[in-house]
């Protein structure tokens, strides 16, 4: 029999000064089942809550009804009561009398009928609670970190430290990202390279890291703790343990025209090239939509010159399994090209550029190895022009948001176009500096009082080529909005950062969702920023939304960490409130009649298929399970299911019933 | 022996008068759309009189779809149980076949064996069967096949035979039935030779051998595939069990609100396929084949054991209503003549 | 094919060379037109400076009448009376009380059922199918198109293909055997309706823009628009002051120089309206074969 | 008739299928009735299938029917659509029956469900006319009438779930009327039992009810079942433009979405 | 309608949005109508459409269904299924007869306190107008009214 007590709280005055709270414990002394039922003036004090720990153990209660404020509020705090006083925390429910009674009526009969009713039907409710113990969940301790670039690598070194294995996957022939393309990097002026090389020598020689670079991820299939993740390592067409990374062949290959997306299209590179010199993993890659061989079937160069007989035409891609616990996404991002821009020419001029092929200008390892020289003719530009929001803020674009860190690089841009040519002019056309970091405001002033930088507020409205010189014409808002015509050598567009490609179909694979710009949606964008609604599934970078390096190598370790706490205990222990279905005995097994009309509604494909079968193998029928480490509890399979064959534990068919049934 | 009489058509109406007079209502067959049942009628022009049989038998006039057992009501912890006041009005049930009159003597040992049903009883008590002989009949009947006739007198009160003329040969069978007589003398006139009534009864081939039936369906028990094949169309749904007069099986439900309820008798069918669907999850008839034979047996060999009777009064609302046409006379033909 | 004209007022005055061009090369090109009965001044800037209402009545009257009139398709030449015609479409269309107080006040019914084109729309298909056989004589030249601003912008108004850099004219013009030039002026302002009040800053706008063009080597300004004409080509002596040298580059409209390469002779195209002479002295007349070789890559 | 006899012997001669399911003249005549015939010298038993008031496609789900093998259906386009719904429902899988599609004498073989599908695109989908007819007339009426006169129906029903074992797409082995904890549907016949059980039933048949009629053809007492699933079947086509039985594979309507669905009555 | 008639209120909300937007309502100090009695559900997806019919069965004459707006849905898609299942429920019941102004449906976020104490004025003031629920009160109740179905 039920053994149920309820205690009704005045919480100070907020609930006796329109309930009669009194009357309110005297009533539920009266309902079937309840055999304790007091009321106290502020039962989530230590007081209040001894009372509910005594009464538990003298009258051996088998259900608790704390009739206060808003479960939301204090169900954790009763809970944790009734566990230390030996009742499962599941059997202990709340009524809100506060928020939903005495705070919004007036102090009349009517108040404290509804009041009595309200615990009548947590009473009933908790009569048929049954105790409910956290779900434990095995934890693979692997993290998989997808993209190799400054987050990737911060989060799997962190991971790494930690004791914990990790899986990069980097979908380029090299680690580094788009900060390896850097020449020197805002506020500091620190070089690029110098910074994240060692951190790249660090991951590729990391125990407990395992590093897949061309490589990209399959498919992800599992839960939180139990994922397995196949990669699909593409074929490199070398073997990396016999090459030595000697590069005679890069050097020797005679198909050298095809454009070089580590120089965002400056430089070019040869057939079989190493995206750049202080590459991680060092070693060549066969492209095969331009390599001669792969194309025509003639040459074989390369093979020829290797002395350590290290290229292998015939290798195919490979599918590596790997269990991993945890997911780190921090696949970076991309910056719009110029012929995304009709005023500024639709990208037919040569000299107008963006921002990461001017950083492939001032980089030492650059197609110019650092000296300024414009794309069209090689000359040094005597007149720089750089134009801010290019493509970011602008909605005809269909890119609302800002870019954040174009500000930054573009003062960068131009304080070091100005160290290298002296008396060369470098004019900026911006709408709002946002320089909103440490040390950032003052790099700004610096390139503008220091470095003379020629600050213009307006924006730019075309670009035209006139007599082998860009005419710029702008506007001054600052002057009245005067029209303002500059004869330029060259240009260099901030343009927008977008998510990278391949940004949605990544999303689809770990089911997590995305805005409409295609980066990854966080859990919460200020409480959980480094998850993603999907358990198990971390963000970190740009992917999540534009950011620099520092924010970005912030939320890799917070992501770093969250797995790292994910990892901390063997299991994993979840809310029990899950969905379950039903199982009978044979020869039934389950009321289930495996229509699966239920799986195609579970947002998180909880329910898969289970086939029962007898002992000598022979198939009785296929029914559903929910996978309680996936499931979330929202029940609408339960809703769903004809048969009621699948029930919601903590809100059971018939709980939910007898709530209802107890307004009579 | 009962005293015979003749009853004129229109002083029917001045009967009925007389009995509602009395307080005693009256059920009678009256037309719904396609389908007949016993309901309420004020005067006999509400009466379907030309109908063969009705789709609904009078069996709820004795034996409600869903009545009340007792009732329960909650004192703050303990629980108030009362028993619901049964007084069933004085009932008339008028132009009840002969079929159905003798399933009222089956019912009435259904429901006095050991214990008494005190419900079924006082309905009974108040009900008064007032039979009309057949005139007509059609092929789902075969009330010869089991014993009866279409001028069987077994179980009612009054039987009308009509004559040739516009009136009926009354035999006043009963003090139930020399009652409701009394209530108009002046609408009855002297009896009238017999031999006129065999002319008018309908003729109603027998379908099936029943001597020695009962015992051949005990042989037959372990022959599945005769079953099987039998059963192979029948949905498994209660209606064969619900428009029979004489099924009596019931299902005992509590229903109510938080505060009061009641239990309630409704009826069941050996059809369902959870019917014998033990709380272990067992369920011994799991298989529709089982379930028509448990219907087979029942009517036909267990009733003979138990009742001294064959619990069937053939007359063919079974085979009418089943929407799979399972016809109970050509299966027991089938199964009489089965080697 | 058979269309709707709304003329329009400079049709009838300043651009009559614009209109008399049009109807010159249609018979040619298997059009046939059919003016608007009755219709009305649209209104152009004066009248959406001053009264809304105005400004959307009249043009919506236009409307009216064309659908009364059954022409599903409405050619509007004037890129003035053609934007102000497709405005009121859309402001009508969005709003239903405004759409009925206009109907009262022009006491017609007016759905905007109608399709509004400018002669860009008008012969921009007919560049991939059939121009080119008609060509007589091949407008051998290097020529500057200039589409102004009413042809390009507001964008959801004109729907041009690319709004920075069309292509319409420069379609045409190559499929007549021209060698449209790229140049940087196509769509900026020729200072429009300051013609009169700021004829300076017409001279200086214009000025750049003629100017532009005879650097590239452009030996014509091709338009399609009348306000465009009347600065570039009216306008020329305030120009050529304030360039502060003579500037000879004839501007013609496109319906011109479609009519010029069908073999129509200059007077029936309205070219000697023109106050800068636009003498084009004859290339060897070709069979109707197709567009000249280009003589270089462009 | 000729055609089905021979190439149901066909059939079971080549033992492709174990058994035909089909009519056979029954006991009232102009009523034909279900037959499962197995053995070849029974062929000649089966006849057209009009005036049979069962959709045999009930049968394919039936333990004793699928013990007796593979099975061959003779099957009215009704019934092809309900194998269509079941198979969308994973009852039934490709290639588990052959169907006989007999359509105004015309008799078809259809060896898989693809062809089943093609079959049922071709046929005129939608509500018969006098069904349309019928809603129209109960739509009429205003709120109270139309209450009324359900409640008077509703009141005949005996809880005899013939409706319920006549209905193809309701073959849940416990179903949720004996569902007793909680009790969703009250067991008795009282009125409020049978409201509730009719409005329960026309909800589990939202977007799965192919139309065939049986239920209403089934009910002893003549209550016209088929309306309140046709009325759904409707709106749930006009809405969200999903209809039962026309594909093998097709999500439940109420197990999938549109963002864009609309609607106005959600404040 | 009847003076002094009480229409009693039942809702079923959300725990995620409209639950928590009640909440609000009460921090706010807004007050409203006491007639209706809330029950907590995780999800619109949960609430199962036979819940309405217990409802009015044990003596509600309006019921209240409310939840995330479409697309805050803390589950991405209970409020979705739960629309579609609305919209074919109202059309069954609207069909049968039952007045369907008696079951009204919304979205109340967590931030829309004021929303939820007008919603509830409003829908009392509704029933209030349209009297006790007749229809229902008439089907006997075990235990409340005799029962005898012949």
């Amino acid at each position: 029999m039920a053994r149920i007590g309820v205690f009704v709280c005045h919480c100070g005055e907020n609930i006796g000064a329109t309930v009669d709270c009194a009357e309110v414990a005297q009533a539920c002394g009266q309902m079937p089942g309840v055999v304790h039922s007091i009321d106290y003036k502020y039962m989530c004090s230590d007081p209040g809550q001894n009372l509910i720990k005594e009464a538990i153990r003298e009258k051996r209660l088998t259900g608790v009804v704390v009739a206060a404020c808003s479960p939301r509020m204090h169900e954790p705090t009763f809970r944790r009561a009734c566990a230390e006083a030996g009742l499962n925390p599941f059997l202990c429910e709340m009524t809100n009398l506060r928020e939903h009674c005495s705070w919004v009526h007036e102090r009349t009969p009517a108040t404290t009928a509804k009041a009595i009713d309200l615990v009548r039907v947590l009473v009933e409710k908790v009569k048929r609670n049954r105790p409910l113990h956290p779900i434990r969940v095995p934890v693979t301790k692997t993290a998989l970190v997808i993209g190799g670039g400054i987050g990737g690598i911060q989060a799997a070194l962190d991971i790494a430290n930690a004791g914990h294995k990790v899986v990069m996957v980097e979908r380029e022939p090299s680690i580094g990202g788009h900060m390896a393309q850097l020449s020197e990097t805002f506020p500091t002026l620190d070089c690029s390279q110098c910074i994240l090389t060692p951190r790249m020598v660090e991951v590729a020689q990391h125990p407990n890291i395992t590093l897949y670079t061309y490589a990209e991820l399959e498919s992800l299939e599992g839960f939180i703790g139990n994922f397995v993740a196949r990669i699909r390592k593409k074929a490199r067409s070398i073997d990396e343990k016999a090459c030595t990374g000697c590069g005679l062949c890069t050097q020797k290959c005679p198909n050298r025209k095809i454009p070089s997306a580590f120089n965002a299209g400056l430089g070019m590179r040869p057939a079989i090239y190493v995206p750049f010199p202080q590459a991680v993993p060092n070693k060549p890659v066969i492209d095969r939509e331009r390599c001669t061989y792969f194309t025509k079937g003639k040459c074989r160069l390369c093979e020829k010159v290797c002395p350590a007989g290290a290229i292998r035409y015939d290798q195919q891609d490979e599918i590596i399994s790997v269990r991993v616990g945890a997911v780190v996404a921090a696949t970076g991002y991309q910056v719009k090209e110029t012929d995304f821009f009709p005023e500024y020419g639709y990208g037919r001029y040569p000299d107008v550029i963006t921002g990461l092929q001017f950083e492939r200008l001032a980089s030492a390892s650059g197609p110019t190895l650092g000296e300024m020289k414009r794309p069209s003719d090689g000359r040094v530009p005597e007149t720089v022009v750089f134009i801010q929001c290019a493509g970011s803020r602008d909605p005809a674009k269909g890119i609302d948001y800002c870019s954040k860190i174009c500000c930054m690089y573009t003062a960068k841009h131009a304080m070091l176009y100005r160290h290298k040519v002296h008396h060369g002019r470098a004019y900026v056309f911006y709408m709002d500096i946002r320089a909103g970091g440490k040390m950032y405001e003052e790099f700004v002033r610096r390139a503008i009082e220091e470095d003379g930088v020629r600050y213009i507020r307006g924006r730019v409205s075309r670009i035209y080529e006139r007599d082998g010189r860009l005419v710029v014409q702008g506007a001054d808002t600052l002057l009245g909005a005067r029209p303002v015509e500059i004869e330029a050598d060259m240009v260099v567009l901030a343009t927008a950062m977008a998510a990278s490609p391949g940004a949605e179909e990544l999303a689809q694979k770990l089911k997590v969702s995305y805005d409409p710009y295609y980066f990854l949606s966080e859990a919460h964008p200020k409480l959980r920023p480094v998850e993603t609604a999907t358990a198990g599934i971390m963000v970190a970078g740009a992917c999540q939304a534009p950011k620099d390096i520092p924010e970005t190598v912030a939320q890799a370790s917070g992501a770093a960490a969250k797995v790292v706490g994910l990892f901390s205990q063997d299991e994993l222990s979840r809310e029990p409130v899950v969905a379950v279905v039903n199982r009978t005995a044979p020869p039934v097994w389950s009321t289930c009649v495996g229509c699966f009309l239920c799986e195609k509604a579970c947002p998180y494909q909880a329910i898969e298929r289970e086939e029962i079968r007898t002992r000598d193998g022979k198939l009785v029928k296929t029914v559903a399970r929910v996978n309680t480490g996936v499931c979330q509890g929202c029940g609408t399979c339960v809703a769903l299911c004809r048969s009621k064959s699948i029930d919601l534990q903590g809100y059971t068919n018939e709980q939910v019933y007898a709530e209802v049934m107890a307004l009579a | 022996m009962a005293d015979a009489r003749t009853l004129r058509r229109e002083s029917l109406a001045r009967w009925f008068e007389a009995i509602r007079a009395a307080g005693r209502r009256i059920l009678a067959p009256r037309a719904r759309g396609d389908t007949t049942a016993f309901e309420e009628v004020t005067a006999p022009s509400e009466v379907a009189m030309d109908c063969v049989q009705t789709t609904l038998s009078p069996k709820a006039a004795v034996f409600p779809r869903c009545e009340e057992l007792l009732r329960y009501e909650r004192q703050g912890k303990d629980l108030r149980v009362t028993d619901p006041p049964l007084q069933p009005p004085e009932t008339v049930l008028f132009g009840v076949r002969p079929c159905d009159a003798a399933a009222m003597e089956v019912l009435d040992a259904v429901f006095s064996a050991d214990p008494p049903d005190r419900f079924f009883q006082t309905r009974r008590a108040r009900t008064t069967v007032i039979a009309i002989a057949c005139t007509q009949a059609d092929a789902a009947c075969f009330c010869t096949s089991v014993g009866l006739s279409p001028g069987s007198t077994l179980g009612s009160d009054i039987l009308l035979t009509p004559t040739d003329g516009a009136g009926f040969a009354a035999d006043v069978l009963t003090d139930k039935g020399r009652r409701i007589v009394e209530l108009c003398p002046e609408a009855f006139g002297p009896a009238v030779a017999a031999q006129e009534r065999r002319a008018v009864l309908a003729q109603v081939p027998v379908r099936f051998e029943l001597k020695g039936l009962s015992d051949r369906l005990a042989a037959l028990f372990d022959r599945e595939e005769l079953w099987v094949d039998q059963s192979l169309r029948c949905l498994g749904c209660g209606t064969c069990a619900f428009v029979c007069p004489v099924c009596a099986c019931f299902d005992i439900q509590d229903e109510g609100t938080g505060r009061s309820g009641a239990r309630l008798r409704c009826w069941d069918s050996c059809g369902f396929s959870l019917f014998t669907l033990h709380a272990s999850g067992h369920n011994p008839r799991h298989l529709q084949s089982q379930r028509w034979r448990q219907r087979v047996m029942h009517k036909f060999s267990y009733a003979v054991g138990r009742l001294g009777r064959i619990a069937c009064v053939g007359c063919g609302r079974c085979s009418r209503a089943c929407p799979a046409d399972m016809n109970l006379a050509d299966h027991l033909q089938a199964l009489a003549e089965a080697k | 094919m058979k269309y709707g004209l709304f003329p329009g007022c400079s049709l009838m005055g300043s651009s009559r060379e614009y209109g008399e061009s049009l109807r010159a090369i249609a018979p040619s090109l298997g059009i046939e037109f059919q003016e608007v009965p009755d219709w009305n001044c649209c209104g152009a800037t004066a009248a959406h400076t001053l009264n809304r209402k105005l400004s959307l009545a009249l043009p919506a009257r236009v409307l009216a009448l064309a659908e009364a009139a059954g022409l599903g398709e409405l050619v509007v030449p004037c890129s003035a009376c053609f934007t102000r015609l497709r405005m009121t479409q859309k402001e009508l269309a969005a709003d239903e009380s405004l759409r009925e107080q206009v109907a009262a006040i022009i006491e017609m019914p007016c759905t905007g059922s109608v399709k509004i084109l400018n002669v860009l729309d008008l012969l921009a298909p007919l560049a991939s199918n059939g121009l080119g056989a008609k060509v007589v004589r091949p407008f051998a030249r290097r020529v500057a198109c200039y589409y102004g601003c009413y042809l390009a912008r507001p964008a959801e108004i004109a729907r041009v293909d690319r709004v920075e850099d069309p292509q319409a004219m420069d379609a045409l013009m190559r499929t007549i055997g021209a060698e449209p030039v790229d140049w940087a002026f196509k769509v900026e302002c020729c200072g429009a309706g300051f013609s009169v009040s700021r004829t300076d800053l017409v001279a200086k706008l214009s000025g750049r823009i003629l100017d532009d063009a005879a650097r590239r080597g452009a030996e014509a300004v091709i338009v399609a628009c009348p306000m465009c004409h009347s600065n570039l080509d009216l306008r020329r002596p305030a120009i050529e002051r304030h360039l502060g040298r003579t500037c000879r580059i004839p501007v013609i409209y496109i319906t011109q120089a479609l009519g010029l390469a069908l073999g129509l002779d200059r007077e029936a195209l309205g070219l000697h309206r023109h106050l800068v002479p636009a003498h084009f002295p004859e290339g060897p007349e070709v069979a109707a074969a197709g567009p000249a070789a280009a003589r270089k890559d462009s | 008739m000729e055609a089905l006899r021979a190439k149901a012997r066909e059939l079971l001669e080549s033992r492709t299928v174990q058994v035909v399911v089909g009519h056979e003249q029954g006991s009232v005549p102009g009523r034909p009735r279900p037959v499962f015939v197995r053995k070849i010298e029974d062929v000649d038993r089966l006849v057209a299938g009009e005036g049979g008031t069962i959709n045999l496609a009930v049968y394919l789900l039936k333990p004793e029917v699928q013990a007796l093998g593979r099975p061959a259906l003779v099957a009215d386009p009704a019934a092809l659509r309900t194998v269509l719904q079941l198979a969308s429902e994973n009852q039934i899988r490709d290639g588990a029956l052959v169907a006989l599609a007999l359509d105004d004498g015309r008799l078809t073989e259809l060896k898989d469900l693809a062809a089943i599908e093609a079959f049922v695109a071709e046929r005129p989908a939608g509500l018969p006319a006098e069904d349309q007819q019928r809603i129209a007339e109960i739509e009429a009426m205003s709120r109270e009438d139309r209450w009324t006169w359900w409640l008077e129906q509703f009141s005949r029903c005996l809880k005899c779930y013939a409706c319920r074992a006549a209905c193809p797409m309701c073959y849940c082995p416990r179903c949720v009327v004996e569902c007793n904890q909680p009790q969703w549907v009250p067991a008795a016949a009282h009125p409020r039992g049978n409201l509730e059980w009719h409005l329960c039933r026309a909800m589990h048949l939202a977007g799965r009810c192919v139309g065939c009629g049986a239920c209403a053809r089934a009910c002893p007492v003549g209550i016209p079942l088929d309306l309140l699933t046709q009325v759904l079947a409707r709106q749930i086509e006009a809405d969200f433009g999903v209809r039962a039985g026309t594909r093998a594979k097709a999500d439940y309507v109420l197990a999938s979405f549109r963002t864009t669905d609309k609607e106005d009555f959600i404040r | 309608m009847a003076d002094g008639f009480e229409p009693r209120l039942t809702a079923f909300v959300c725990n995620w949005c409209t639950y928590a937007g009640a909440d609000l309502t009460g921090t706010s100090r807004i007050r409203y109508a006491p007639n209706v009695r809330i029950i907590r559900f995780p999800c619109t997806g949960r609430i199962d459409f036979m819940l309405i019919l217990k409802a009015f069965e044990q003596g509600a004459d309006g019921v209240i269904v409310s939840g995330c707006h479409p697309g805050d849905c803390h589950y991405t898609a209970g409020n979705y299924h739960a629309r579609r299942r609305w919209m074919v429920f109202r059309r069954l019941l609207d069909f049968v007869g039952i007045d369907v102004e008696r079951v009204q449906f919304a979205w109340v976020s967590a931030a829309e306190g004021a929303k939820w104490a007008q919603l509830v004025n409003e829908v009392t003031e509704k029933i209030r107008a349209l009297g006790p629920l007749e229809e229902f009160r008439r089907l006997p109740m075990p235990g409340v009214q005799p029962i005898e179905v012949m």
